[in-house]
């Protein structure tokens, strides 16, 4: 406790902590280290990290995963049932290890106007893993000629969550569907976010006439019903671009609304903060106004922001079920969650293949509440106040 | 009201007074994760009838956590883990409170009604959005069962008991409505409303100046003679102690280092840490050691900034705040002029005008450049004035909030040197680990962040941050209130080091009339916004001029308990 | 605080009128007017379609006349007589059709506005006070899985299990006997019957995130000193988390509490389509599809209207329940 | 003779409010014959129509009176509410005789006076009228009428127009007889320019006598027709809940209507007609399978909702009955051929171009898909059934032949490809068509293209495709905006005499595969030339409008079409499988299958025989 060099000749003993013996890991520890430290302690979020990562893994080797081309229609298997996988088969005297699809019988039922599926157990898939397939590029680089997993005998059905209502693999899409849902959704959160933290941070921190003009815009885009707003923006798209560009574009009108809410919490948090000593210490050492903004009081609420952001993510994604239903969506082929849900959304899906349903639906609900515990995780991490 | 003063606690009493509370080896660990804090380790301690037993120690030894655990609302994670706290009542039943289920009926029964507390943070005590009558009414509703009427006299009663002007209508009114003093008021009549045996005081007068400290304690001391209350009094002051204590408790790191009679700690002190404490408040009565041995100062040099008729208003409107009201001042170079005054007369807007944070309504700052060019701050461009500003600096009054809580100590302390562009990378690091080990800080914690710091810690990390671009003048506000003594010495003397090193000037705020005595050389009196009077500190200590300043040396409680005397102060009324 | 109210007022005027700006705008940015639509209903029924009428028509629906001269015609036609116009679809002013379904449409927002906050406040309470506990787990979760799934979904899949397994008639807010009786308790009872299905649903997406907000306002204060100086009172546990921190954490979520009327409305307008509610939805979509314009452009503005009203109401409602604003 | 009457009118006639039904009805009334045998009276038809925008579909259900009618079965044109009509031999002049003492449904005669009122007051009348409706011209020039007495009146044309009385049987051909004087006379300014002033004072929502005139009755039956409950009509039900913001339309029966069964029962049997309105396709098949509605068609015959549909008729006690929706093709790629880039426009002018993009199709791939299996490879032509039946305009190009599709592809100058081996056009650059995409006909078209553009890719051909609803694609193609789109395509059956869209350019309604041309064939000053194949065509057409019998009509007919299977112009996929409908178990009278078609409506034809076989309640 003593052998502090001071240039002042004797020094000033650091105040003793001998309370704090056991917190000591935490207390000296640089801001990663107390980052992680914390953000450890919260199990589900850790959890949640790794199955976000999974996710983003996913999406980016799509092509590896999925076992079929996401478009790839098949006449005889429309709406075939999910048929799981097995491990075992029964073998002569006993059971082996052999994973399989259980097997499929079709028939036509042509009044109704529908293929009728049993099982046909007698007659099981063969699976295998890292089997060869048609040659493409991974992730649009690597050239391929495996997947992941794959039906060992062609021919044969082999969906193993069903398939919709061109015998399109359900499995396929909604794996390629995480490439749009979990990469344009977010960069339309993140355009809200930049918007509502500039513009409700010039709001706050300046105040006056910029403020007033900036909560009036606020005010009259919350007013304005959105379904209008998109149907007309969105018809304003000139018709020759390209699906994705126009998915984009839809994405960012969607956020040049969504920042408002933001914005006025962010305000909201510049008018308290603004008179803070240690804002005025940051403007008094001499920073730049845009370092004072982003450097010493944005990072104050980026728990707030977190959590804003987390809940923002589903309403992304859902935006994008709601565009689909009014036919200004994602154009085919592309496929996405938003997509899959908007497909499923009839009585012949939830009544008779509710796998459509429930399929792309709990792709979206893991990653909701993945994306939310891990927001909670970092937000609970990055506060330095709590325990 | 309804009870007599009890022969039994006259203070010429043989008789030892009846025991209130008895506490014994009180345990409170707070527990997480990564281990076990014992924020109370095995502490007893008696309070007793009619008595004031005052407890004393640093910040953070664990005084609060000691309060609170005895109406059990220690905030989690922490938790009574062993002793006992056996409440005595006047009809001769007894309970031990630490036994007692926290959320269950009897340990409220206790709490508001028998045992009563004041919270050390007047100002986030209160609900923002109840009226203050309202929350004493309820203290009365829950254990008295008063009618709303009933209790709305009482309540009423109450606050114009603890001296609110006009309390019928101050009933009605919200938190934010009432300054800091008269929220203690309130506090201390919500704590007294159900006439309970004992009152808890945790530090009710740190934010207070010291004539209004004055009046609370003779309130405090009044209602305990009349109702004959046992009190257990909270505190870093040991001037206060002296004044009102009839036992003293000295806590440390968790555990009492020694207990006794006031006047045996104060002239007969046995622990080592009790007499640091007594030696650190005898030696702030006096003008520094290391000012003595200063040569003394030749013919005044050129002041190093002039201040002439500077006004400052809060608002606009027909009654606009004069905070600042012509004032006119000058601090020659390496001279420290010390600014005294209760609380709320300007002096923070004073200084923060001089740094032009606010902007003054009239009147000139001239500020001599180190190249001896004479600049008008008050109507300086934005470049000088960012140039200027790194020549004076400025200690803020807080050192909790004026350091951002998501930076590091060394992102804090190298901010002035990394916007100014002097240094960054490695550079920056070492220059940082250098300021910090200049004002006594190990360099190996600079990846801390400012809640890992004790009070003192943190105040060294504002200096740390002042002193950085090498000022030629700072502005320190109060640098030193929260700091317990034996700290505020250590402080006082690192700041006078650094004056004799640096040759610095200093324009030292401060309410507390010891501490300027200690360290200035000058010393001007504000009174609501106006410079009453101004001299060599020594002159102005011992001969007050004005009836304000008389006023304020006479409240000045002093560490030593056979000379009380604040029944025996000034009162100024202008 | 009529200060504040008129001034409040004054502001929503030049607010309003950007409103009716853009949203004559964008009804107008898709290509086509109402006569395309005309043309396409002609077309389905099999007829030709003759042009020259298309074009006299388009002449005396003035949509022949540039966009700012018909916005002029359609501001001061409200401005002046109060007038908003003819649905050219609907063949009637557009005041005369719209008043019937903005009062169920309110009626609904606010019914769902008591569920949502009937169930998001104990929910989230519950969720503060017992933080990381199963049952703050358990609440999240289900009120993610709200947020998850898109509304008409919901609705579809509630609608085909009441149909499937209840047998009632879905769809509407009245079963097809009582549209014509007069209101009477059977008539209620029938009402209920019908609107507790767009409630649920639209009120389950915004369930989740009203949680999480009470949730995380109610930790904020759940260890202010305030909550302690009250418990020290003695105070019950129950009352004090109720009078104090509940108090003060509910001031955010009035503030926003005008805001949750267009969410509401906009969510309304899908699931009202597929529940074929009687309400401006469905209408404000088909007027948008066949651009019957000023209709659209009259219920946008009406919507608009009411969300700044709406707006004001709650802000003079925190300014009566936090005394911090209204002294300000 | 003696006639009887629906019980419901039984109190009114009674207490004098009407009269007896021998006296509202005309002298001749109609006789139905029947299908199954005499009904029963009584009964509400519970059926829907889809949110606003679908009026036709009452339209459909109810209008369908017109001077002469199509047999239900739809192989012959008979009187209907003219009680004969003759054709001069030139083809130029039609006398019809109305029926003495018929009605309006407010007691109001019907005479020669209210088709007169249409004719010089709405018809000539350039403000009422500023297009001429094209079943009463021919060649440009506009029918004239003349009244002969209160029961004669004739129609003269210029030129021969052979196919008047069928053109003038379908729904389109209602126009004469909806405009009863002695109600609208009083909005027009011919006979009351006093007061109309008072009028318009009244309705502040319209402007001069025009609009009053309009806003009370409409041709081709506009939302207006449907909101007027105070228009008299010669329909077997009126409104008694308007079309308008109402969640359902109903309708009542005509105390007037002017047909009876063989034996003497005033028709219709059934006493009202409610249309749910509902705003979504799946609230409706809910409303089906929980067994409140008695008749849907239009919005679920979707192929996908079919099994769900079977799967509750026992439940909603309904069953699936066959409908003849048979247009000449379910599923037909119309390139446009007027497009305005000169590339497309050169390429889809090119014969060979479109024969390779046919080729590369996989059709019963697609059938098997969308329509699971139901309906053949076939372009569009008559169906095999029908005497028009072309078999090579039907067969030729159908074949599955990505070989023979790249083959054609290359020789036309399309050989060079891009990295992602798709086909760069003349001018270097990559060769996209935006095929537009309605999901319209529940035909599942967004489904069959996302095929097509798989097969196109497969030989290098690059189609991008654009949902976008009906609206927006009509304005599309009268602004002839559209690379392509996919529609269906009429002319299987006979509608192929009038409605020849599909094997002409022939500007009538959304089959706009050259829009210029059909302009220029309706009016040579306008519109584009068409090259001289599709010229030489339209002459063909000409002589067909020429013959007056049957049997020359056919043989002009037959002609025309080899001109058309030269031409080629459009690309079809799929004959048409025959699409259902939903109906009460207990109703009887029912043709099946019921022959529908965008002129011929439905069920209207035979609705008012339609009764419910259960016991009275
Ligand atoms: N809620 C809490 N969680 C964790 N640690 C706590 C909590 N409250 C207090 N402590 C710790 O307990 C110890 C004692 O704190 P306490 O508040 O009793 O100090 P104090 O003596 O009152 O100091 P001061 O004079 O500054 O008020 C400190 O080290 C503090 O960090
Ligand atoms: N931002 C502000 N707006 C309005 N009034 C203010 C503001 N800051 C301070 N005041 C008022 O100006 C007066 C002087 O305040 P100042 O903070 O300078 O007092 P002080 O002498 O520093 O007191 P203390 O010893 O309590 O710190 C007070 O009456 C205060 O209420
Ligand atoms: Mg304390
Ligand atoms: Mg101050
Ligand atoms: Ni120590």
């Amino acid at each position: 406790m003593s052998d502090i060099a001071t240039t002042l000749g004797e020094p000033i003993a650091p105040q003793p902590s001998p309370l704090e013996t056991g917190r000591r890991d935490l207390a000296v520890a640089g801001q990663w280290t107390l980052f992680w430290l914390k953000f450890r302690r919260h199990k589900l979020a850790v959890v949640s990290l790794v199955v976000v990562a999974l996710l983003y893994l996913v999406a980016l080797f799509a092509d590896f995963i999925a076992p079929f081309d996401p478009n790839a229609a098949n006449a005889r298997y429309t709406y075939a049932p999910p048929q799981g996988i097995g491990l075992f088969l029964p073998d002569g005297e006993g059971t082996r290890f052999a994973p399989h699809a259980a097997g499929l019988k079709m028939e036509i039922d042509r009044v109704a106007m529908r293929r009728v599926f049993q099982a046909d157990p007698e007659n099981p898939v063969r699976v295998g893993f890292f089997v060869p397939s048609a040659p493409y590029k991974l992730a649009g680089l690597v050239p391929m000629q495996r997947k992941l997993i794959g039906s060992l005998e062609p021919g044969k059905p082999f969906y193993l969550l069903g398939a919709d209502r061109l015998g399109r693999d359900i499995f396929s899409r909604v794996v390629y569907g995480a490439r749009i849902s979990l990469s344009i959704g977010l960069v339309g959160v993140a355009m809200s976010l930049v918007l509502g933290v500039v513009l409700g941070g010039i709001s706050g921190y300046y105040g006056g006439a910029i403020d007033t003009a900036i909560q009036r815009v606020i005010e009259f885009l919350r007013s304005v019903p959105t379904i209008p707003l998109w149907m007309g923006l969105a018809a304003a798209v000139p018709l020759n671009w390209p699906p994705v560009r126009t998915y984009f574009m839809i994405t960012l009108i969607i956020s040049l609304i969504g920042w408002t809410s933001l914005a006025r919490e962010v305000r909201g948090r510049f008018l308290s903060l603004r008179t803070e000593d240690f804002v005025l210490a940051a403007r008094l050492d001499g920073a730049s106004e845009a370092r004072v903004i982003l450097r010493h009081m944005v990072p104050s609420f980026a728990s707030h922001i977190i959590s804003v952001m987390t809940l923002a993510i589903p309403t992304m994604i859902l935006a994008e079920t709601s565009l689909s239903f009014l036919g200004i969506g994602l154009q085919p082929p592309i496929v996405s969650w938003g997509v899959l849900l908007q497909e499923a959304q009839n009585i012949r899906a939830v009544s008779q293949a509710p796998w459509l349903l429930f399929v792309p639906g709990g792709a979206v609900v893991i990653a909701v509440l993945a994306l939310n515990f891990l927001g909670d995780g970092l937000r609970d991490a990055a506060d330095p106040y709590s325990r | 009201m309804t009870d007599t003063p009890d022969a039994a606690i006259a203070p010429d009493a043989a008789a030892i007074p009846e025991l209130v509370l008895e506490v014994r080896d009180l345990q409170t660990h707070f527990e997480n994760r990564t281990g076990v804090l014992k924020a109370v380790d095995g502490v007893s301690f008696d309070v007793r009838r009619g008595r004031t037993l005052a407890v004393v120690g640093e910040s953070g030894s664990g005084k609060s956590v000691t309060a609170r655990s005895i109406l059990q609302i220690v905030d989690r994670p922490g938790r009574i883990v062993g002793g006992s706290m056996r409440l005595h009542r006047q009809d001769g039943t007894s309970v031990d409170l630490a036994a007692l289920d926290p959320r269950g009926r009897e340990i409220r029964a206790v709490r508001g009604r028998e045992i009563a507390m004041i919270f050390q943070e007047p100002m986030s005590s209160l609900s923002p959005v109840h009226t203050i009558g309202n929350q004493i009414e309820e203290a009365l509703g829950v254990h008295l069962r008063l009618s709303g009427a009933e209790a709305r006299r009482r309540a009423v009663e109450l606050l114009s008991q603890v001296e609110i002007p006009n309390a019928a209508a101050a009933a009605d009114r919200y938190t934010f409505e009432f300054s800091g003093g008269m929220r203690q008021r309130a506090m201390i009549a919500m704590a007294l409303a159900c006439n309970p045996s004992m009152l808890i005081a945790d530090e009710p007068t740190t934010a207070l100046d010291v004539t209004t400290q004055a009046e609370i304690l003779d309130l405090i001391a009044k209602l305990q003679r009349e109702h004959g209350m046992g009190v257990l009094f909270i505190t870093h002051d040991m001037g206060v102690v002296a004044e009102i204590a009839d036992e003293v408790a000295v806590m440390h790191a968790g555990r009492l280092v020694e207990t006794g009679p006031t006047d045996g700690i104060f002239h007969a002190p046995r622990a080592d840490y009790t007499r640091m404490l007594i030696r650190s408040a005898r030696k702030l009565e006096q003008k520094a050691e290391i000012r003595l041995d200063r040569p003394a100062r030749t013919a005044p040099a050129a002041p190093l900034i002039e201040v002439r008729s500077l006004s400052m208003t809060f608002g606009k409107g027909p009654t606009p705040l004069r905070a600042v009201d012509d004032v006119s001042l000058a601090v020659a170079p390496g001279e420290t002029l010390g600014i005294v005054g209760e609380s709320g007369s300007g002096k923070t807007t004073m200084g923060r005008c001089l740094l032009r944070v606010y902007e003054p309504s009239s009147g000139s700052i001239d500020y001599r450049r180190a190249d001896g060019s004479i600049t008008d701050l008050v109507t300086a461009d934005r470049r000088t004035l960012k140039d200027c500003r790194r020549e004076i600096r400025m200690i803020f009054q807080d050192p909790v909030s004026s350091l951002n809580p998501r930076m590091t100590v060394a992102q804090i302390v190298g901010e002035p040197l990394y916007v100014n562009g002097i240094a960054k990378g490695r550079e920056l690091d070492e220059r940082v680990s250098a300021l910090l080990a200049q004002v006594g800080l190990e360099p190996a914690w600079r990846e801390r962040y400012p809640h890992a710091f004790s009070g003192g810690q943190r105040q060294r990390i504002v200096i740390a941050r002042a002193i950085a671009l090498k000022p030629r003048l700072i502005v320190a506000d109060e640098a030193t209130a929260a700091l317990d003594v034996s700290l505020r010495a250590q402080m006082l003397d690192l700041l006078i080091r650094l004056q004799d090193e640096l040759d610095l000037s200093y324009v030292f705020i401060s309410h507390d009339i010891g501490v300027i005595r200690y360290m200035c050389d000058r010393v001007a009196v504000m009174y609501r916004g106006r410079i009453v009077e101004t001299g060599p500190t020594d002159q102005v200590c011992d001969d007050p001029q004005h009836g304000y300043t008389k006023a304020l040396l006479s409240a000045i409680p002093r560490p030593d308990p056979r000379e009380r005397r604040l029944h025996t102060r000034f009162r100024y009324t202008a | 605080m009529l200060r504040f109210i008129l001034r409040r007022v004054a502001y929503m005027v030049p607010t309003l009128f950007a409103v009716s700006i853009v949203a004559f705008v964008i009804i107008q940015l898709p290509p086509g007017d109402y006569l395309t639509t005309l043309m396409a209903d002609w077309a389905s029924g099999g007829g030709a379609v003759e042009m020259g009428t298309v074009e006299v028509l388009r002449e005396r629906y003035g949509l022949d006349q540039p966009i700012w001269i018909q916005y002029f015609y359609w501001i001061s036609g409200i401005v002046t007589r109060g007038d908003f116009g003819i649905s050219f679809e609907l063949n009637r002013p557009v005041t005369d059709v719209i008043w019937g379904r903005l009062g169920y449409t309110f009626l609904i927002s606010f019914c769902t506005l008591l569920f949502i906050w009937a169930l998001a406040l104990p929910i989230g309470i519950y969720s503060a006070v017992r933080q990381y506990s199963i049952g703050d787990y358990v609440a999240t979760f289900f009120g993610f899985l709200g947020l998850a799934i898109p509304n008409f979904l919901l609705a579809l899949v509630l609608m085909y299990v009441t149909v499937s397994y209840f047998g009632t008639s879905v769809g509407g807010l009245f079963s097809p006997a009582m549209v014509d009786a007069p209101w009477s308790l059977m008539k209620f009872a029938d009402f209920l019957a019908h609107v507790w299905l767009p409630i649920l649903v639209v009120g389950t997406a915004g369930l989740a995130s009203l949680i999480r907000i009470m949730r995380a306002n109610l930790l904020d204060e759940l260890h202010k000193p305030y909550v302690t100086t009250a418990r020290a009172k003695g105070v019950s546990e129950f009352r004090l988390l109720l009078k104090y921190p509940v108090r003060v954490a509910l001031n955010p979520l009035i503030s926003t509490l005008g805001w949750i009327l267009p969410a509401l409305v906009s969510g309304e307008i899908i699931v009202s389509v597929v529940l074929s509610l009687p309400t401006t939805g469905p209408m404000l979509l088909r007027a948008l599809l066949a651009q019957d314009m000023y209709l659209a452009g009259s219920i946008i503005l009406m919507v608009s209207v009411l969300t700044l009203v709406g707006t004001l109401v709650s802000d003079i409602l925190l300014a009566i329940a936090d005394p911090r604003i209204r002294f300000q | 003779a003696d006639y009887r009457q629906a019980p419901m009118l039984d109190a009114k006639v009674a207490d004098g409010s009407l009269p007896a039904v021998a006296e509202r009805l005309p002298q001749a009334p109609f006789v139905e014959t029947l299908i199954d045998g005499p009904g029963r009276y009584g009964g509400n038809l519970r059926t829907t129509i889809l949110g606003g925008g679908d009026q036709y579909n009452i339209t459909r259900t109810i209008a369908n009176e017109t001077l002469v009618r199509w047999t239900p079965d739809w192989t012959k044109v008979v009187p209907s509410i003219a009680e004969s009509v003759d054709a001069s031999p030139d083809a130029k002049t039609f006398t019809f005789k109305l029926r003495k003492g018929m009605r309006w449904s407010d007691g109001a005669p019907f005479t020669a006076d209210d088709i007169l009122f249409w004719y010089e007051d709405v018809f000539s009348n350039p403000a009422l009228t500023p297009s001429k409706n094209q079943t009463f011209t021919v060649a440009g020039k506009p029918a004239v009428v003349e009244k002969i007495d209160d029961e004669t009146v004739v129609f003269r044309f210029e030129s021969p127009y052979g196919l008047f009385l069928q053109q003038l049987a379908y729904g389109q051909g209602h126009a004469p007889i909806i405009y009863p004087k002695h109600y609208l006379s009083q909005f027009h300014e011919k006979y009351n320019k006093e007061g109309i002033p008072a009028l318009l004072a009244k309705n502040p929502s319209v402007g001069d006598w025009v609009s009053l005139f309009n806003s009370k009755v409409s041709p081709n039956f506009q939302p207006v027709y449907w909101q007027n409950l105070e228009l008299p009509t010669l329909n077997p039900w009126v409104l008694t809940v308007p079309y308008a913001d109402q969640d359902r339309v109903v309708a009542s029966r005509n105390p007037y209507y002017w047909k009876v069964d063989p034996a003497g029962n005033q028709l219709p049997y059934l006493d009202g007609i409610t249309w749910a309105k509902l705003d979504d396709v799946q609230l409706m098949l809910l409303r089906a399978t929980s067994g409140e509605l008695d008749y849907a068609f239009r919005h679920i015959n979707n192929s996908t909702y079919k099994s769900v549909l079977y799967d509750a008729q026992e439940q909603g006690h309904y069953r699936l009955m066959d409908v003849a929706d048979l247009p000449a093709n379910d599923a037909t790629l119309i390139l446009n051929l007027n497009v305005q880039d000169p590339v497309k426009n050169k390429l889809f002018n090119t014969k060979d171009f479109r024969i390779a993009l046919s080729h590369a199709i996989n059709r019963q791939d697609i059938i098997d898909l969308v329509y699971v299996g139901q309906g053949s490879p076939a372009q569009v032509g008559p169906l095999p059934e029908h005497e028009l039946y072309n078999q090579r305009l039907s067969d030729q190009y159908v074949a599955y032949d990505p070989e023979q599709s790249k083959a054609i592809f290359d020789r036309i100058g399309l050989d060079q490809k891009d990295a992602q081996g798709f086909r760069l056009g003349p001018d270097g650059k990559r060769l996209t068509i935006t095929f537009m995409v309605a999901d319209v006909f529940g035909l599942s078209y967004p489904d069959i293209m996302q095929m097509v553009q798989q097969y196109a890719a497969e030989v290098g051909l690059d189609i991008q495709i654009r949902t976008t609803d009906r609206a927006r694609l009509n304005s599309m193609w009268y602004a002839n905006e559209q690379d392509a789109y996919i529609w269906n395509c009429v002319g299987g059956r006979a509608e192929a005499y009038t409605d020849v869209r599909c094997y002409m350019p022939f500007q009538k309604a959304d089959i706009f595969f050259a829009s210029k041309w059909a302009d220029w064939y309706a009016d040579h000053s306008k519109g584009e030339e068409p090259p001289a194949p599709v010229r030489e065509q339209m002459a063909l057409y000409d002589k067909v409008n020429e013959a007056v019998t049957d049997e020359a009509r056919l043989a002009a007919m037959k002609v025309f079409l080899e001109k058309a299977a030269d031409n080629f112009y459009t690309i079809g996929i799929s004959r048409p499988m025959p699409k259902y409908a939903l109906i009460n178990r207990d109703i009887k009278n029912v043709v099946e299958p019921i022959p529908i078609t965008g002129n011929l409506w439905h069920p209207a034809p035979t609705l008012t025989q339609w009764y419910f076989d259960r016991p009275a309640p």
